[in-house]
């Protein structure tokens, strides 16, 4: 970590937070529709690790604008990704769940709970094969630890010696459902423990975590196989915007809002790395407005065309093979 | 009464005069149930009777099982269709071939449920139909109902029957309004005939229905007949009859269906059709099915991806004029 | 040489001239794969591109997703299609829809490799055929040959195509015998004649294509006419133009397959030839498939639960004789 | 452990080896048909297993012959199955791979590996809820460890104190793949270490067997929640009667059946428990006796009728509704 990056890193929370406020706002007037899983709270988990695993593959769960937006996805085609349009990264066809973009090595969302970790391992196998060992990091919520997907892949990667890094995100949620209910323990990194090394940390705190995801990074290079992060963390808003987050107390919202990322990591700014107050208020500004221009973007780029429905089922070649 | 309401109505009632019925499933206790069809009932119930499951769809389907197996009657939910492909080798593999495989030794009274379709741009891992795929499989019997009147009726009765049945909802049907009759008796097995007619046959199931009856207006006064809807609610097993005596009647058969066209549900009408009414039929069958792709995230493309009432008007009408009517 | 040697010479040839290509599945590489597909090919590739998997078939096809991501082209095996219902999330919410949501940027050029249907006593859970279901999910291409020539051609094409492609086998066609034509240029998506004929256009696929040659000569004399007999190949999509031109010819439709009755694959033949080609049909068209239960270990139950030779044979005379042949 | 069960435990190995021998032959002669998976060497392993859970129920894999005798399933309606015969514990409908006895609470094998935990964690959870809780046992090969079914039934048997005994038969090898080529370790227990007591026996060894199933039945009985034991054991004939078993050297197999457990067993009884020889003698007798009476029973019973073909799928109830 240095002060340039770590002020970078200021910048994108504050740009994430501010994106999925923006998100929030434009479904809320109709113009965002189906599933929204906003981030808001989660953002030094989301921004940090992605950061930290500079070079390397990234596949996610349906909660990834911001993590998008920190690989390098122009906030733009995020958001006219969500308002279906065809300037989104995914044309208006993938939505929220499904933002890809192969330049930046961002294979996207899935929208089935746990799905992109065997993905993720098959493409940790394809980087180990050719040599490229920058590796591959995978993801997922608490909840996608309890499903066959997530213990399959634990053990393939353990087994194989796979570059891949597992990142879970704790937020001690699926939906409305509290991980101790359905697990028999609160960190699921004891999950992991049988078969790579495995790390804690706070998922509030960028800092700390762009640390562990470096040094994680860093081990994974050396080819001793995968190793497993757990962050926990606390997202401020329901699971999607249709949840009215009833199942979390007055109480429990408040304690969880105490330990706020963006205030965190700016105060470290402010006093371990000496940033003059101007400078975060000018990122502040800058994050507003992109995200501004976002939603001018979005609102102002024009639907896909009708043709569009059955183009990109299958490749070139193979049409050629077909037809 | 809502259509969820209607559900939650029926799983209410067995639980209540059974103690054996269980429901399964994630987010179904506390939380009330995604689609809020098991509202309320962890508070009459508890969490032994209503059990929150991690996402581990294999794991629900493959519990109820055991639990069957056991003594009990679970009634297990998967929350979107989808997910319930997590699920298929314990739903095809022992669900449908435990008792047939141990001759016949036990019960197995499970009920799956999930819903399914095209919301609103849930995008294409959350939108799709499996009934094609699940009403293929012997040992299963699959219940998809329109009506809210019948679906708390074949809900109970599902719960109630001792063999495993797959329940699909549709993710749009949940709100719609009908009455329930508490006291009807009436045969999840039996086809509904909607509306009653004498040229054109047209078969639907779940959501589909209510669109057909929307285009009917317009479809009837086109054509200038009457059309005779007929509301499939078992999907297996098929009530042939019902369809047989409509189609000798009218002699034309219309399927409309969300699934996809190629490989659709609707086969299966059209082919026992041609097969077994062939010289009934004055017309080439008509099949009215979604597009042959995932379905897309955008509105008008997700729209444009599935028949909606317009198009059934439009493909019905034009249909008819080309075959004589 | 056998069907599975043609395989097996298939994946050689492409896996000796592309580095990219990998296999992976259970006991395929040192054990040489439990039908010997991959047999020999270890020594000459290396552990690295012949991967023995853990029993975790969600995981094989994953993984081979993952891998296409990742610029290799796997050819994953699945032992039998039972075990496949394991990955039915993997094929068809991932594999059949990457591409789509991801509007375009990847290929997924990924094989799905199965044995599947009725080999001898293998009992239900290892009998069953999945064609119907995954011929019916956009977004995923299925081919199942009959004959060795066209496995070979096929499967290496299927390989080197970049879309996934679920590549149908039957346990019992491993040992066919037949003569490959190494440099014959074969379109794998255009189904095959097996034998031309006037009267009646059977219509089958995979194993049953050679029964239904083992049954025309006796139906051919009781009817007293020729047959044309079609090998699909490629059951998505589906070759309708050389369909259509037969029907066009014979006027008369049978359809043969393995899969049970009810929902079977042939559903689609026949559903669509009653809709496009109805004026063409001068009798009802008859499929010919498996009861609807699940698959009996006993050999005579089995034998009675699918077509045979002898009954493929029966059927169509009777059915022949009852339409005017 | 008393004499006379150890008596016992030493007949049901002695009829489990004779059985499997006779069902090789028969196979062998065209009798039996489809898949075969013999028990030769794993004796010790599936009858004290099983003598030991003696109230419970019993979830089991394919490899269920001798589990399926030990339970009390008469060998004549094992091998009348085998044969297809009418008169099979599954009317010859279901094959070697499902041998189900509702009234001995057996639920047979399963032909999909892993596939019967999920249904006997849903029949412990119906235990628990019965008050019944002498709990279920299921029993599965190393094989089974790696997919996700097994997987999610630790977590989830953990996460609700189920009353199950996790009983994991390690041969080493899934056909022709070592077990340590494809997970990162040999003792598979270490994969239920984070939810579960575990337990490593000789699986060789029927008195150790024994003990330590009985003492892992006695804790599921406290309700403290689930039981993982391991068991070491080898098998000596290839995977299924297909398997020419060409992946172990003559060395392994020849290290491998010096452990053999009936050798040992019958080592104990003579030096331990003082048993008379000529007792071990006539009760080697008495199980071939009974294996010929199995095999001539197979042999002189009916084919199942044609119209079987259609019955057994749905129940009379249901049969009643939808007709
Ligand atoms: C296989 C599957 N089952 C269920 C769902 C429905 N679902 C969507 S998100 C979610 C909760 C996931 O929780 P977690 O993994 O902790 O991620 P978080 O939302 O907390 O980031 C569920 C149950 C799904 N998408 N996929
Ligand atoms: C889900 C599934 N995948 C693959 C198979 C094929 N298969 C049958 S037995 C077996 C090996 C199982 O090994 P293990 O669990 O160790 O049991 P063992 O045979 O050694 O007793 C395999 C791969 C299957 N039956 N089910
Ligand atoms: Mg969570
Ligand atoms: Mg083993």
């Amino acid at each position: 970590m240095n002060k340039l990056l770590a002020e970078d890193i200021y910048y994108l929370m504050v740009l994430g937070r501010a994106f999925e406020y923006a998100a929030k706002e434009h479904y809320l007037q109709g113009e965002i529709s189906g599933f929204l899983h906003l981030d808001i709270g989660q953002e030094a988990f989301s921004v940090a690790a992605v950061k930290a695993f500079a070079k390397g593959d990234i596949f996610s769960t349906y909660r990834e604008h911001v993590i998008a937006i920190a690989r390098g996805i122009e906030p733009g085609a995020v958001m006219a990704e969500l308002f279906g349009k065809s300037t989104g990264i995914s044309k208006g066809k993938g939505g929220s769940m499904h933002l890809t973009d192969l330049s930046r090595f961002f294979y996207g969302g899935d929208a089935i709970v746990g799905g992109q970790i065997p993905t993720a391992v098959g493409c940790a196998y394809a980087r180990k094969y050719q040599g490229r060992e920058d590796g591959v990091m995978v993801v997922f919520g608490d909840g996608a630890t309890n499903g066959g997907a997530f213990f399959e892949s634990l053990n393939i990667a353990s087994a194989q010696k796979l570059p891949l890094l597992f990142l879970c995100e704790n937020n001690q949620y699926a939906i409305g459902t509290k991980i101790t209910r359905v697990a028999p323990f609160l960190h699921q990194a004891k999950k992991a423990e049988p078969y790579m090394p495995v790390y804690e940390v706070d998922g509030m705190d960028a800092t700390a975590v762009y640390a562990v995801v470096k040094e994680a990074q860093s081990r994974i290079q050396q080819g001793h196989g995968p190793i497993f992060v757990e962050a926990m963390t606390c997202r401020y808003e329901g699971h999607s915007i249709s949840d009215a987050n009833s199942y979390r107390s007055a109480q429990e919202m408040k304690l969880c809002k105490e330990k706020d990322p963006i205030e965190r990591m700016k105060k470290e700014l402010l006093e371990s790395w000496m940033a003059e107050p101007q400078l975060l208020a000018s990122l502040e500004k800058r994050a507003q407005e992109t995200v501004d221009q976002a939603v001018a973007f979005a609102t102002q780029s024009p639907e896909p065309k009708p043709e569009e429905l059955y183009t990109d089922i299958f490749c070139k070649e193979c049409a050629n093979v077909v037809s | 009464m809502l259509y969820r309401e209607a559900l939650n109505r029926a799983i209410d009632e067995v639980m209540a005069s059974d103690e054996s019925v269980v429901v399964l499933g994630e987010d179904v206790g506390l939380y009330g149930g995604s689609y809020r069809v098991t509202e309320g009932l962890v508070a009459k119930y508890g969490e032994e009777r209503l059990i929150d499951t991690p996402i581990a769809e294999l794991s629900i389907v493959g519990n109820a099982m055991g639990m069957a197996i056991g003594g009990l009657r679970p009634v297990a939910e998967i929350m979107t269709a989808n997910f319930s492909l997590l699920a298929f080798d314990q739903i095809i593999n022992h669900l449908a071939k435990f008792r047939y495989m141990s001759a016949g030794k036990t019960a197995i009274p499970v009920v799956v449920r999930f819903p399914q379709g095209v919301s609103r741009q849930l995008a294409a891992q959350h939108s799709e139909s499996y009934e094609q795929m699940l009403s293929a499989v012997p040992g299963l019997m699959v219940l998809a109902v329109n009506d809210v009147n019948y679906a708390y009726h074949a809900l109970k009765k599902a719960i109630l029957m001792d063999d495993p049945v797959i329940f699909i909802e549709h993710e749009l049907l949940y709100n719609k309004e009908g009455e329930v009759d508490f006291d009807a008796d009436l045969d999840p097995f039996k086809a509904r005939i909607a509306k009653t007619g004498e040229k054109i046959t047209i078969v639907s199931y779940l959501k589909m229905v209510d669109d057909v009856m929307e285009a009917l207006p317009e479809i009837e006064e086109k054509l200038n007949c009457s059309c005779e809807v007929i509301d499939l609610c078992s999907l297996n097993p098929i009530d042939h009859d019902t369809l047989a005596e409509s189609l000798k009647k009218t002699g034309r058969l219309v399927v409309v269906e969300e699934d996809h066209k190629t490989g659709g549900y609707g086969t299966q009408i059209v082919s026992w059709a041609a097969e077994e009414l062939f010289y009934a039929l004055d017309a080439p069958p008509l099949r009215i099915a979604g597009e042959d792709v995932p379905i897309p995230y955008n509105r008008t493309l997700e729209l444009a991806s599935i028949p909606t009432p317009d198009k059934i008007a439009e493909r019905v009408i034009r249909w008819g004029k080309n075959n004589g009517l």
